[in-house]
């Protein structure tokens, strides 16, 4: 429990928390949604364009050395927080969103044909599955589900069967984009196999790791993914921020996404050519506020440790599991077990529809989500239309957790 | 939130105990509406004498909120004309729009609603049933 | 001069601007590529993170109520900011950039066919060009280019002459790209002008106002342009945020633009259907502090007011352009009429490169622009490789411009 | 920035009468090196007796580092192995790249330009002659 303690204090690192929300103090567990920040993040901001600001790579006075200095910086800083090979794999984007639609759309076009076929799963967030449809559409590629395996029991478990991508993986087969660790099930598929599996097929893996890179320890070198994707909001950073990684014989196999500034070579009046990866693919003025306070947010995770960060989740987890099991009128989505899992947390109240849950917790001063969460197919697999979930951030308590549980019992008090 | 249990017991009577809940077997006028942000959905079927509501059935999956919404509306608009109710749909959409608290003597049934304003999110909830009365409007003039 | 006045009190909203270069106070004279940030802007993030921050639209929590109203009302704040029917013609986008790539990509696929053509204009800048290379790439299109017109004289003016436009209005032409004002000449276009010439031989009109936003009023209504777009880092907000205004027929007639989360209606497994425009074309997660902080740079600037803030920039261009008449070696690139431009003013020295004139610029604290600033097909057409650029913000002051054009001197003396 | 001008006379006496500039009439290597960020470029040809560099010489349209930085690559380079300027380039760059000032004995005559490196936005201009060097030694290799 010893990681816990370092919780109590590192709560006073996040200036939100002291909030109150109708008359209660704020117990935020929506962090698969986005996380709060700590101050260094906000003071990462606040120091940029107070002192800093300037547009990168193209001037040569002061303020835009440094501006290029802290873009670049965090470049390196992303790189080795994954594990990557050379901060010219990293690609500054908008958001994982954007970072999937990139591959989906430049490495798509000049590597999809009529006929072949891209996996993806039935856990899939629709980040990771509306650009896929867009480029099957777009080649005449074909779109087929890893589906999910389903034990209802005493909770409904979501897991992914290797024995099931091993007969997906045909030779049409280019691509799966798979998530690290799923939005709603909670379930930590295991990457560094599902991309040997498909290597060993000639399939390549893109890594939606939205919900991975604040929860457990990173290494795309080790994992060998050809692509990886996450968001800066989700990892205690700034919005407006996400990064794309990918190998470098996949950034020489790829055409340009956006056009503009930044990206060129050398323009002439019908047709230009192309600077090298990554300012190949990042087109206009670049979010160099953003980066900064990514940078920042990437440090504040470091001090304390992905292991103990993913262990005091675990163990926030464990707890939460258990309480639940106070509630027969509860069905849990996703794996009981702690070692499959993260802290993403998904369930309904039998006979009270998420949405009035959430708005009775929010009395409270609960924060948790209530609806599809972004994963229309699987909630039809789940035969679900909507569902509550409570999810952790390193800042997150048992005592907010038991709150939470208390509060349950009253919605059971008055909706039945 | 002020006192917000005063007006959920009735809200929950009406999400419980829903009025006009189902569906008319030969409707006149028949409308969806679908929230997509929870997946929600809600099905209108409408009978009508002339220009006036005789019976009207709602098919809910959706929220207490959207529920109570849906009964209170059934209860509202049946006898009434079509040029009645889109009346009165817009002026509860007003009072959901607007600042102050006044609200319509013809939408005042409908105060519990419009006491919950506050909460922007759950707008689409309560106007569920509302964008589907206004679908067969339009049905209707067509 | 009376709002020169105003400039010496407003200084002090700007952080950035007590920081020393170099021994020297900084003349941040660079604005055409960023502008500096006031207070308020900076307190707008710090507020957002330090209180609302959340993800918007689907949580039923009072923070997540919170971010979505601060996220419309931002909608709103800038519908109004440039004169828009509806918030519902907004939409936000990353930059500039990001914009002119959504209409390339989302109008163009729908709406451009071989042989049809796409009109530029030879001062646009690389983001307003490179988008539409790779639509007429696409769809078989042609890029036909409005020439610019120069007179070389005392100085070089490049105009573009409405009459060469009504030659090119031909048949075959849907739409025509067109910066309000350019980045590198000062020049303003008439874009009223222009779009009823275009609209009246069924030619649609982009206008960029990258560089217009900041520098003076802006009514699409009035304009009748189709899309217009601008980045926030531009007009004293921050970075990460950009905006793209269509009208309605328009908005009606794109595909989609990128796939994901917050832009979908339903997704099932094959195909899905699309939200509502503005949020069909906003994928993922959005940028909702930068969109914070936008409304309150609008805010800032409304506070002073366009008409002042163009007045004064105005005032300040009339002072640089007449400085420049001491400077027999130097060469000016625009228009010398302060009622056909902006504070953006491009010139060279002869016989010393734009950089080392740069270099040695900062030594004295002054930031100024040296390249091709993002307008290749310019600089060939005006037959040079680079140039340097001083570029005004609201917070500039004569004596600002005065150091500039002493350190000028000093530079002649050294390289000559 | 430390004395910048101690260095600029040195770096000035380069830029205004440059070494070797100019191109040879029939080089046996010939490269050419491109800075996208302000369209400045460089032709650099070579005349080899064996793997010796036996003449060279630069055609630069850049600023004054630039320039510079040809010039005096060209009078290091000439009667050296492609090997030895490999090599030196090498240390060139490690130099700029380093956080302590230090300069290797091989390109201590460079040190007018290290001096600059802080100036991260030059690094290119600096480093425009020399990559073309490198692109003339792969030639070579092949
Ligand atoms: C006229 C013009 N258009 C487009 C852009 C691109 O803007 P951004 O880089 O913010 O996307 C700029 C600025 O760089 C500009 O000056
Ligand atoms: C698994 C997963 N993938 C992708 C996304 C999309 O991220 P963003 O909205 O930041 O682009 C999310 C979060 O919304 C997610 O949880």
């Amino acid at each position: 429990m010893q990681n816990l303690q370092i919780t109590s204090k590192l709560r006073e690192d996040f200036p939100i928390l002291k909030r109150e929300i109708n008359g209660h103090s704020l117990a935020y567990l929506d962090n698969a949604a986005t996380t709060q920040k700590p101050q260094s993040v906000i003071d990462a901001l606040v120091c940029f364009y107070e002192n800093h600001n300037s547009n990168v790579s193209r001037g040569v006075y002061t303020l835009a050395e440094e501006a290029t200095e802290i873009f670049e910086d965090g470049r390196k800083k992303v790189a080795k927080f994954i594990g990557a090979e050379s901060s010219s794999n990293i690609i500054f984007t908008r958001g994982t969103t954007e970072s999937i639609n990139l591959v989906a759309s430049a490495w798509g076009e000049k590597n999809l044909i009529k006929g072949e076929r891209i996996i993806v799963t039935e856990m899939e967030h629709h980040s990771n599955l509306v650009p896929w449809q867009l480029a099957a559409q777009a080649s005449g590629a074909e779109l087929v589900y890893w589906p999910l395996s389903l034990e209802h029991g005493s909770s409904c478990v979501g897991r992914l069967d290797l024995h099931k991508l091993d007969e997906l993986l045909t030779n049409s087969v280019k691509l799966l984009a798979v998530t690290v660790a799923s939005n709603v099930l909670g379930t930590v598929n295991p990457i560094a196999e599902i991309v040997k599996m498909a290597h060993d097929r000639g399939v390549l893996v893109l890594a939606d790791a939205a919900q991975a890179v604040a929860r457990m320890p990173i290494d795309v070198t080790e994992w060998n993914c050809d692509f990886l994707a996450f968001s800066g909001h989700k990892v205690y950073g700034p919005t407006g921020i996400g990064v794309l990684y990918a190998k470098q014989e996949r950034l020489n196999e790829m055409s340009v996404f956006q056009g503009g500034g930044g990206m060129i070579r050398k323009v002439s009046r019908q047709a230009s050519t192309w600077a090298d990866a990554p300012q190949k693919f990042e087109a206009g003025t670049p979010p160099v506020a953003e980066v900064f306070g990514l940078s920042a947010a990437l440090e504040y995770m470091k001090k304390y440790g992905m292991p103990e960060i993913q262990q005091h989740e675990l163990q926030l987890t464990e707890h939460a599991l258990k309480r639940m099991e106070e509630f027969p009128d509860l069905e849990l989505y996703g794996p009981a077990d702690i070692f499959e899992r993260t802290g993403v947390i998904s369930f309904n109240l039998k006979n009270v529809h998420p949405h009035d849950v959430a708005q009775v917790l929010d009395e409270y001063g609960i924060a948790v989500r209530a609806g599809h969460h972004c994963t229309q197919v699987l909630h039809e697999q789940l035969g679900i239309q909507a569902s509550l979930r409570m999810s952790f951030g390193l800042y997150n308590e048992i005592s907010e957790i038991d709150r939470l549980f208390s509060a349950l019992a009253q919605v059971r008090r008055i909706f039945n | 939130m002020t006192n917000p249990t005063i007006y959920r017991k009735l809200l929950l009577k009406h999400a419980r105990h829903p009025k006009n809940s189902g569906r008319l077997k030969e409707p006149d006028l028949r409308a969806t509406a679908y929230n997509p942000l929870c997946g929600d959905e809600l099905e209108l079927t409408l009978s009508m004498t002339g220009t006036v509501i005789e019976a009207c059935k709602t098919q809910v999956r959706g929220c207490a909120i959207c529920q109570a919404s849906a009964s209170m509306m059934s209860e509202l608009i049946i006898k009434k004309t079509m040029t009645e109710v889109v009346q009165i749909s817009s002026q509860f959409a007003d009072s959901l729009q607007k600042e102050t608290n006044d609200i319509p003597q013809d939408v005042e049934c409908l105060r519990p609603l419009i006491a919950l304003k506050a909460h922007r999110s759950r707008i689409k909830c309560m106007k569920l049933a509302w964008e589907a009365l206004e679908d067969c409007a339009a049905q209707n003039q067509t």
